[in-house]
């Protein structure tokens, strides 16, 4: 079991009313365990797994990147910026 | 020179910042707030960003810019917080020798920024609030 | 809003001429006087104008811009007279409701006036003057 | 025989020496015919007569556009604002 660091933003933030929440990852110890893990506790995360892009430790990458423990992560949804 | 910032974005002193005689061509977009989004009245915008990954990301696009335009001056701002009606949300500036150069440069940087970078918006109507979510581009209300 | 004007060019207030609340978009090309030409140091730049003619060409210019695209405001400046480095030549302005047609629509305005309004330059080196006259866009000092 | 006023920008205006000329034109009285009495005059215009653009009261038109006396007109050297 690893623990990551989930930075929330935009309507992700809204739904878990939180900027940062911490996660235990289980194998494969993976983005896509840990998008799991979190829409497990809120279930509204669900909708949102096919929209969100993984970024770890500041850079976008695939679902099946492995993460180690203490990683940053964040689930982003599609951006709005400009 | 990218930057996130809080405060009211400056597009005098932006625009100062990237002139300078070497360069024949400045191009400047500003993004700003305007007053209407799918039909509806919009009183404020509210930017939030991954701060350090919008850096890190901005930063990025600068260089790609450089590395495909010979770019004298680039300065990418986006602002953050709560934005009035008329209020600037994002400035990308170029000079180039050339005026071609210094188009495609800026449109490539306003393009990467609205596609890549983690700042997400919410529209403040009269009557609440919504988060802009993978809508069409021509229907976002600042693009 | 066009005009030929031998007063410098405040790109400031032309941002600020505009923008609005109804605008989302808005892409400002300025052409400065650059410091070589062709290899060349440059001194300065003389502008000079078939004024009525240039004025006319420049409001149908506008036209054209307004009949292809949405647009909430148009500026088109240009100088005429001695112009030192790094003075602006010319101001193409454009607020739309979105990016990209403020984009086209400058770049049209600014493509235009260079191809058809009778305005001449003459570069001044150290050792000589000369028109520009008939050049390639990509080798003018001020593209 | 009819007279026009020439107006002379950049190039034309330095081989001239001046910002306006009247010219009498002779038939068949149109732009190209008032570009050869303007050329008789001064010869070192006749390298222009290729690269110049016709205007007549302040719009472009063709050499064969016939003029009327009075009429302001230009050989327009190829422009290079902005």
């Amino acid at each position: 079991m690893i623990t990551v660091n989930v930075k929330l933003f935009g309507p992700l933030k809204d739904i878990l009313h939180a900027d940062e929440v911490k996660v235990n990852v289980s194998p494969p110890y993976n983005g896509e365990a840990a998008f799991n893990a979190l829409a497990e506790m809120y279930p509204e995360l669900r909708a949102w797994k096919s929209s969100v892009r993984l970024a770890v430790n500041l850079e976008y990458t695939s679902f099946d990147r492995t993460l180690t423990s203490g990683d940053e992560i964040s689930f982003i949804p599609p951006v709005s910026g400009g | 020179m990218v930057s996130i910032t809080t405060d009211p974005i400056d597009v005098a002193s932006i625009y100062q910042a990237v002139q300078s005689v070497h360069a024949g061509g400045i191009v400047l977009f500003a993004g700003t707030v305007r007053n209407r989004s799918q039909g509806r009245r919009v009183n404020a915008l509210e930017y939030s960003a991954y701060i350090p990954m919008a850096e890190k990301l901005m930063a990025a696009i600068e260089e790609q810019m450089r590395a495909q335009w010979p770019l004298h001056h680039v300065v990418l701002v986006h602002r953050v917080g709560m934005l009035a009606l008329g209020e600037v949300a994002i400035v990308t500036a170029v000079a180039a020798a050339h005026r071609k150069e210094a188009f495609e440069a800026c449109r490539f940087g306003i393009d990467r920024i609205k596609a890549e970078v983690p700042i997400w918006k919410k529209e403040h109507f009269e009557d609440g609030q919504e988060w802009v979510v993978g809508r069409d581009d021509a229907d976002t209300p600042m693009t």
